[in-house]
């Protein structure tokens, strides 16, 4: 049962579906690495942007670029609000306030979204360039996968330059260490936390377009559960560090996937349970994460 | 160069700081001695405006900066080096330096204060590329005021450096103090260690649980009885 | 003088006044206020059992449905009939299928039930800090209801089970809500209480004062899992109803909401945050389905209650973050204290709370005369 | 936060949540020439996507029945309550509908956990409760003579299901992927896994998964590495996933012919899996396109009413089942009494209706009503037979 080849389709499905969550991940680790604050509502600011590309599309019919382009600036908002809204008068209250906080804003952006546009779910459409097919063998692969798995790393590089060699980096990599010291530095947390969160949504506005190209429908509750999972993945990578998340998102999806693919099928459904077991072994071992630095909180 | 009239600072119901009035002009090191907990650090972090005052106004060169934030406090030149050094552990000293002169964006000026800072400290310039963390609580005391030298502070703000350290290294780092007062920088020194400041300091404020109870120039106060049964250990 | 400080007061507002509706209610069974009476105990049962770890030990878990579902299902099977279990619960062992026991044992197995699988993840999980700690009981809460959904000769997985007697009436569902906080009430003004709190407010401190952190943390989190487990026995056979979805994230996330909301520092608070997150939905309802105001009838809003609910929790946490109670244990000090009894019969105590009364009246009814004068003096600017 | 703020919070709230809990709301008190029938939905959570069309159903046939006199006379008045996919919430809105609003009859839910737990409220406070989509054949049993099912039985359509696979397009072999994370699913799987090795099929693989994993690669790849001579895939799932699921296997090469319950006739599984949504066979309550004058008048005021075509099967259910109560209640005297109701209800038979025929035989509580197979081709259902299953 077990030839090669179907273990080389489980492993390509594993890097696809890790490469979304190394996404995800990424996202998640910008805005972790300097609050500290875990944005529950990370994976609905991506259901946010997924139905403005689809609305646009659908309703106005525009080019992809433009409504990716737009759904960005419109993640981005939402992204802004919470944090000017909901985190920012907690910025110095403990981790778990700040977490509640964005327990609620995830709640209160599902259930907008469930009152403007139906619960229904709804197809969602790539156009035909995006979602040809290439078939190797048993592996199948579109493009969206393969766009998917070449920017998860074209950002991470591109980031982990900028964390390293630009102004705002450096200013970011101070509050991530310790932010009282950097506010004497004369840097505006502010605007270090702003620019995070306007990664962090662009991210999550992009991980959302690939994630909706992949299973092509999408619904108003659809980003929770991936967003835990992205979640686990920056914890297991060692949150704070980018390129943690990605490691940590690739290991899950493919251990993920490898679980469903090998095991008997009777456990195939303990799957989102696995995960989860995983996650709990790895902060066992190294409550770091794999390559977390030791994270002395904020000194 | 700096004035404060009836400065005023609750934590929820405590007051700790009541009614302060200070005054430093330019090229002054002025000292302000008191117990733990008198509100020295208080006054410190309501100039940087890490906390806010309850009521009461500072003004520098004239400009009222009550209602200013941190980071317009620093691009003035008002430089705080905090209580307990609060340097970046997980970065090299020279990201630490780098980050003093954040706000400086003429590169020469970076340089020019980057020498200063290693001639005052020469011991930072072979570690440059060690990680900040791994230094002894003098070295880091040292790698903060140099990080805040290269801020070209116009005042500076040290509150407690000698805390912590060997004798030997309270002593090197008051050098460095005088060194600087003679290139003409503006000082207000929180201590508690009395004499070592008093003797540096042109004038000193004392404060008791939130109020100036004394001030004038420390020469005189040197001398004065009760200031010597109280702080200086009586000799 | 306040009228808290009244002990007749206190008698009347937390003691005659919540009896009477209690008492009423148990006599109405299956009414739709009694439901909702019946869910408020139960949830003061499950947000108090939060509060203890939540808001006393420093640790802050999201898992609380899973130990209700254990509870639920553990009791479930000891309640059936023999032929349900046959049919429902074929993987059983003979002896189990065999047993039926009278409902409160039922409770109690099923909360002991739940604090052993929580010593079993507790141990481990406890050691995490912080978030971490959160996430890996929501973990927990996927583990659970995997479980539930397939082992189905055990659990008729998602099927889940049905035909569960209602035992679960008023009384004893308040019964146990008063017998639980009242031994939260002790234990928190005991020295273990007070280790706890330590261990809250100043980790390192209190590792230094020699209180024994991992046995504190693994005896609280058992204590609040037990807890929970029977309130999940009792759940269970009010509903009459369980499958494993029913104790899902959503539902977990629910628990934590009320206990933020009422003030997740005190016992208390628990009583508050379950009135108000029972009753709100309610009183939302006829906004949900279309407000007749004037004559116009409002669209149909369904999901507006999640949206109030949410922007509330939102307001409470930047504003009140330690909830509406805030520390104050006023409703446990108040039943819980002789002298709230011994004040009916204490003639002073009559003419104590005439004189606030009068008091307050008069305050009240100075109001208007407050406001009028005032609009006078703002025309000369006079200061105040 | 001053402490006095907090206070005053508090004592107010108090007062208002007591006030609240002796009088209760009161109920909606119109005059006397109403029959207020009960909705229960969960127009909010996991469930909303199956069971909003169902409510814009049930409510479209009350707004038709009024319009045309209503009930020898007297309007319906529909009374919902949010169920929010909670089961304590639609335990407690069945409450409120029988105690405060007086409800005669209660419809609703389309999933057999929450049908199950708004079933036993009803059946303890004496009201008849139709489950508008909720499938599971033993519902009735296990709940009280109070319950009626308007859908037919889950063992009907899976029986069909397989007698059609074997008879008509003479396949013998089958895959079998099942949603694990459903009641509905489980039971569908079971039913048709009986069936289909009753008449001589044979099972060749097995699979599974949950509800919300939008990726079957996994499973996919399995099959696709043991085929074991599969000649059709049956695929027991609900609406949201239908056109995942097919649109997965066609994108991984698998072209074997699909079959499922009325989980999959939903518009979505053509809208996602477009082209290759064709060759899947689906058996369900009616096929849309049945030129039958009831058929299309229904998917025409469904379409002004709510501007678009009926989601899914359940659409025609909600409406039904407003139809069978407006039946039941025309043939009853006295419609304020519960008991009378329940009684008319069991003596309906033939009575027209979207999904078909509606007949209670003596004593059964689950309605034989005819299976209608669909086929999709070039991305229209199309109607392939009706089936009687006479059990």
């Amino acid at each position: 049962m077990f030839t090669f080849e179907y273990f080389l389709s489980q492993l390509v499905n594993g890097l696809k579906l890790g490469s979304v969550y190394a996404m995800v991940a990424i996202g998640y680790s910008m805005v972790y690495g300097i609050l500290r604050l875990i944005n529950f509502a990370h994976g609905d600011i991506m259901t946010v942007g997924v139905y403005t590309i689809l609305v646009l599309t659908t309703a106005f019919g525009m080019p992809l670029w433009i409504t990716v382009l737009i759904s960005i600036i419109i993640s981005v908002l939402v992204g802004l609000t919470a944090e000017r809204v909901a985190y920012r008068p907690l910025r110095d209250a403990g981790e778990e306030t700040t977490l509640i906080s964005s327990l609620a804003v995830s709640i209160l952006i599902q259930n907008l979204l469930v009152m403007i546009f139906s619960p229904q779910r709804v197809a969602f459409h790539l156009p035909e360039y995006l979602s040809k097919l290439y078939t190797f063998g048993t592996v199948r692969l579109s493009t969206i996968n393969i766009i998917t798995f070449i920017s998860v790393f074209v950002i991470l590089i591109l980031l982990s330059y900028m964390i390293k060699y630009t102004r705002i980096g450096m200013a970011m990599r101070a509050c991530s260490d310790n932010m009282n010291a950097a506010k004497l530095m004369g840097i505006n947390i502010n605007t270090v936390v702003v620019v995070a969160f306007i990664i962090g949504s662009g991210l999550a506005a992009l991980s959302g377009l690939m994630l909706a190209g992949e299973y092509k429908t999408i619904d108003p509750l659809m980003g929770f559960v991936p967003g835990l999972k992205a979640f686990s993945a920056a914890v297991l990578g060692g949150i704070g560090s980018l390129s943690g998340a990605v490691l940590g998102g690739f290991i899950l999806g493919v251990a993920e996937m490898l679980f469903a693919g090998l095991m008997p099928t009777e456990i195939t459904p303990y799957r989102d349970a696995f995960v989860f077991l995983l996650l709990i072994l790895v902060l066992l071992i190294k409550p770091n994460g794999i390559l977390g630095s030791s994270d002395g909180g904020r000194s | 160069m700096l004035k404060i009239n009836n400065l005023c600072v609750k934590y929820d119901t405590i007051r700790a700081v009541h009614d302060v009035s200070i005054k430093i002009n330019d090229g002054e090191l002025v000292a302000m001695i008191g117990a733990n907990g008198a509100g020295k650090s208080t006054i410190l972090k309501t100039i940087s405006r890490i906390i806010k005052a309850e009521s009461g106004s500072i003004f520098f060169n004239g400009k009222d900066i009550t209602k200013s934030t941190s980071h317009e406090i620093v691009a003035m030149g008002i430089i705080h080096v905090p209580e307990g050094r609060q340097i970046f552990t997980k970065m090299t000293i020279e990201e630490n330096l780098k980050l003093g002169a954040f706000l400086e964006n003429n590169k020469s000026k970076i340089n020019e204060n980057f020498e200063k800072a290693i001639s005052l400290f020469p011991l930072l310039e072979e570690r440059l590329k060690q990680i900040a963390g791994t230094l002894s609580g003098g070295e880091q005391q040292m790698l903060a005021i140099g990080r805040a030298l290269m801020g070209s502070p116009k005042l500076l703000l040290l509150d407690e450096p000698s805390m912590g350290l060997s004798p030997l290294m309270t002593q090197q780092v008051f050098d460095a103090l005088l060194q600087l007062k003679k290139e003409g920088i503006t000082m207000l020194l929180v201590e508690q260690n009395a004499y070592d400041a008093m003797e540096i300091s042109d004038r000193t404020y004392i404060l008791e649980t939130g109020k100036i109870t004394m001030s004038g120039n420390s020469k005189e106060l040197i001398e004065d009885p009760n200031i010597k049964a109280a702080y200086l250990g009586g000799e | 003088m306040k009228l808290r400080e009244s002990n007749l007061f206190r008698f009347i507002s937390f003691v005659l006044i919540p009896l009477t509706i209690i008492v009423y209610a148990g006599f109405d069974r299956g009414g739709y206020y009694t439901g909702l009476i019946n869910l408020v105990g139960i949830n003061i049962i499950l947000v108090a059992s939060l509060n203890l770890v939540n808001g006393f030990s420093g640790m802050f878990s999201m898992g609380h449905a899973a130990f209700m579902a254990i509870g639920a299902y553990a009791s479930a099977m000891l309640t059936l009939s023999e032929v349900q279990k046959l049919t429902l619960m074929p993987g059983l062992p003979e002896w189990l299928m065999a047993l039926v026991l009278p409902f409160p044992i039922t409770l109690l197995i099923g909360g002991i039930f739940a604090a052993i699988v929580a010593l079993f993840i507790g141990f481990p999980v406890l050691r995490f800090k912080g978030h971490y700690l959160s996430v890996a009981t929501i973990g927990l809460i996927i583990i659970v209801r995997a479980v539930l959904d397939n082992e189905d000769q055990l659990t008729n997985g998602a099927r889940g089970i049905t035909g569960l007697s209602s035992h679960s009436s008023t009384w004893i569902i308040f019964a146990i809500a008063i017998i639980f906080m009242f031994i939260l009430h002790r234990l928190l003004n005991s020295a273990y209480g007070r280790g706890l709190i330590a261990m809250r407010d100043d980790y390192t401190a209190a590792q230094t004062l020699g209180v024994n952190l991992t046995t504190k943390k693994l005896s609280a989190f058992c204590i609040s899992a037990f807890m929970a487990g029977v309130g999940g026995g009792l759940w269970a056979h009010m509903i009459n109803v369980i499958s494993g979805k029913f104790f899902y994230i959503e539902y977990s996330f629910k628990i934590v909401e009320t206990s933020i909301i009422g003030g997740m520092y005190s016992i208390s608070g628990s009583v508050i945050g379950s009135i108000l997150m029972t009753y709100i939905p309610e009183l939302l309802a006829p906004l949900e389905n279309g407000l007749k105001i004037f004559g116009t009838r409002l669209p149909e809003l369904y999901g507006i209650s999640n949206i109030i609910l949410a922007v509330l929790l939102i307001i409470i946490i930047i504003f009140r973050r330690q909830g509406i109670m805030g520390y104050s244990e006023i409703i446990t000090e108040s039943i819980f204290s002789i002298d709230t009894y011994k004040s009916v019969f204490q003639k002073q105590e009559y003419y104590k709370l005439l004189k606030i009364v009068g008091y307050k009246i008069k305050r009240i009814g100075s109001i208007p005369g407050y406001i009028s004068n005032r609009i006078l003096n703002r025309d000369n600017k006079e200061g105040k | 936060m001053k402490n006095r703020f907090g206070g005053k919070i508090v004592s107010f709230l108090l007062v208002l949540v007591l006030v609240v809990a002796m009088t209760g709301c009161g109920g909606s008190d119109e005059a006397s020439d109403t029959i207020n029938v009960g909705a229960i939905f969960n127009l909010t959570g996991g469930q909303a996507s199956i069971d909003e069309p169902s409510y814009n159903g049930f409510k479209l046939a009350a707004d038709e029945i009024n319009a045309n006199g209503g009930i020898n006379g007297k309007m319906i008045n529909v009374v919902s309550y949010d169920g929010k996919t909670e089961q304590t919430t639609v335990a407690s809105n069945v409450k409120k509908m029988i105690d405060v609003d007086k409800c005669v009859v209660i419809a609703g839910l389309s999933d057999s956990n929450y049908a199950l737990a708004a079933g036993a409220v009803a059946q303890e406070k004496m009201v008849p409760f139709i489950t508008s989509g909720a499938t599971l054949p033993t519902l009735p049993e296990q709940v009280g003579d109070y319950a009626f099912l308007a859908p037919f039985g889950d063992d009907v359509q899976a029986y069909a299901a397989a007698e059609y696979a074997i008879d008509e397009l003479g396949v013998t072999k089958a895959y079998l992927l099942t949603d694990q994370s459903m009641e509905f699913t489980k039971t569908l799987a079971k039913f048709f896994e009986e069936r289909f090795l009753e008449k001589g099929g044979e099972i060749v693989l097995k699979d599974n998964y949950m509800n919300k994993d939008p990726d079957f690669s996994a499973q996919i790849d399995r099959f696709i590495a043991n085929q074991n001579g599969a000649e059709i895939l049956f695929i027991s799932g609900v609406p949201d996933d239908a056109g995942v699921v097919v649109k997965q296997f066609r994108d991984k090469g698998v072209t074997l012919p699909v079959i499922s319950g009325d989980g999959f006739d939903t518009p979505l599984l053509i809208e996602v899996a477009g082209a290759d949504a064709d060759d899947t066979y689906v058996a369900t309550h009616t096929s849309l396109d049945n030129t039958s004058e009831k058929v299309q008048n229904f998917v025409k005021a469904y379409e002004e009413a709510y501007g678009n075509a009926p989601e899914n099967a359940f659409a025609a259910l909600g409406y039904d089942a407003m139809l069978l109560i407006a039946d039941s209640l025309s043939r009853t005297t006295d419609v304020t009494n519960p008991t009378e109701i329940r009684d008319a209800i069991g003596q309906t038979s033939g009575l027209e209706v979207v999904t078909g025929t509606i007949t209670y035989e003596e004593g059964s509580r689950v309605p034989n009503k005819s299976v209608t197979i669909n086929k999709v081709e070039g991305g229209k259902f199309v109607f392939q037979q009706e089936v009687n299953m006479s059990k």
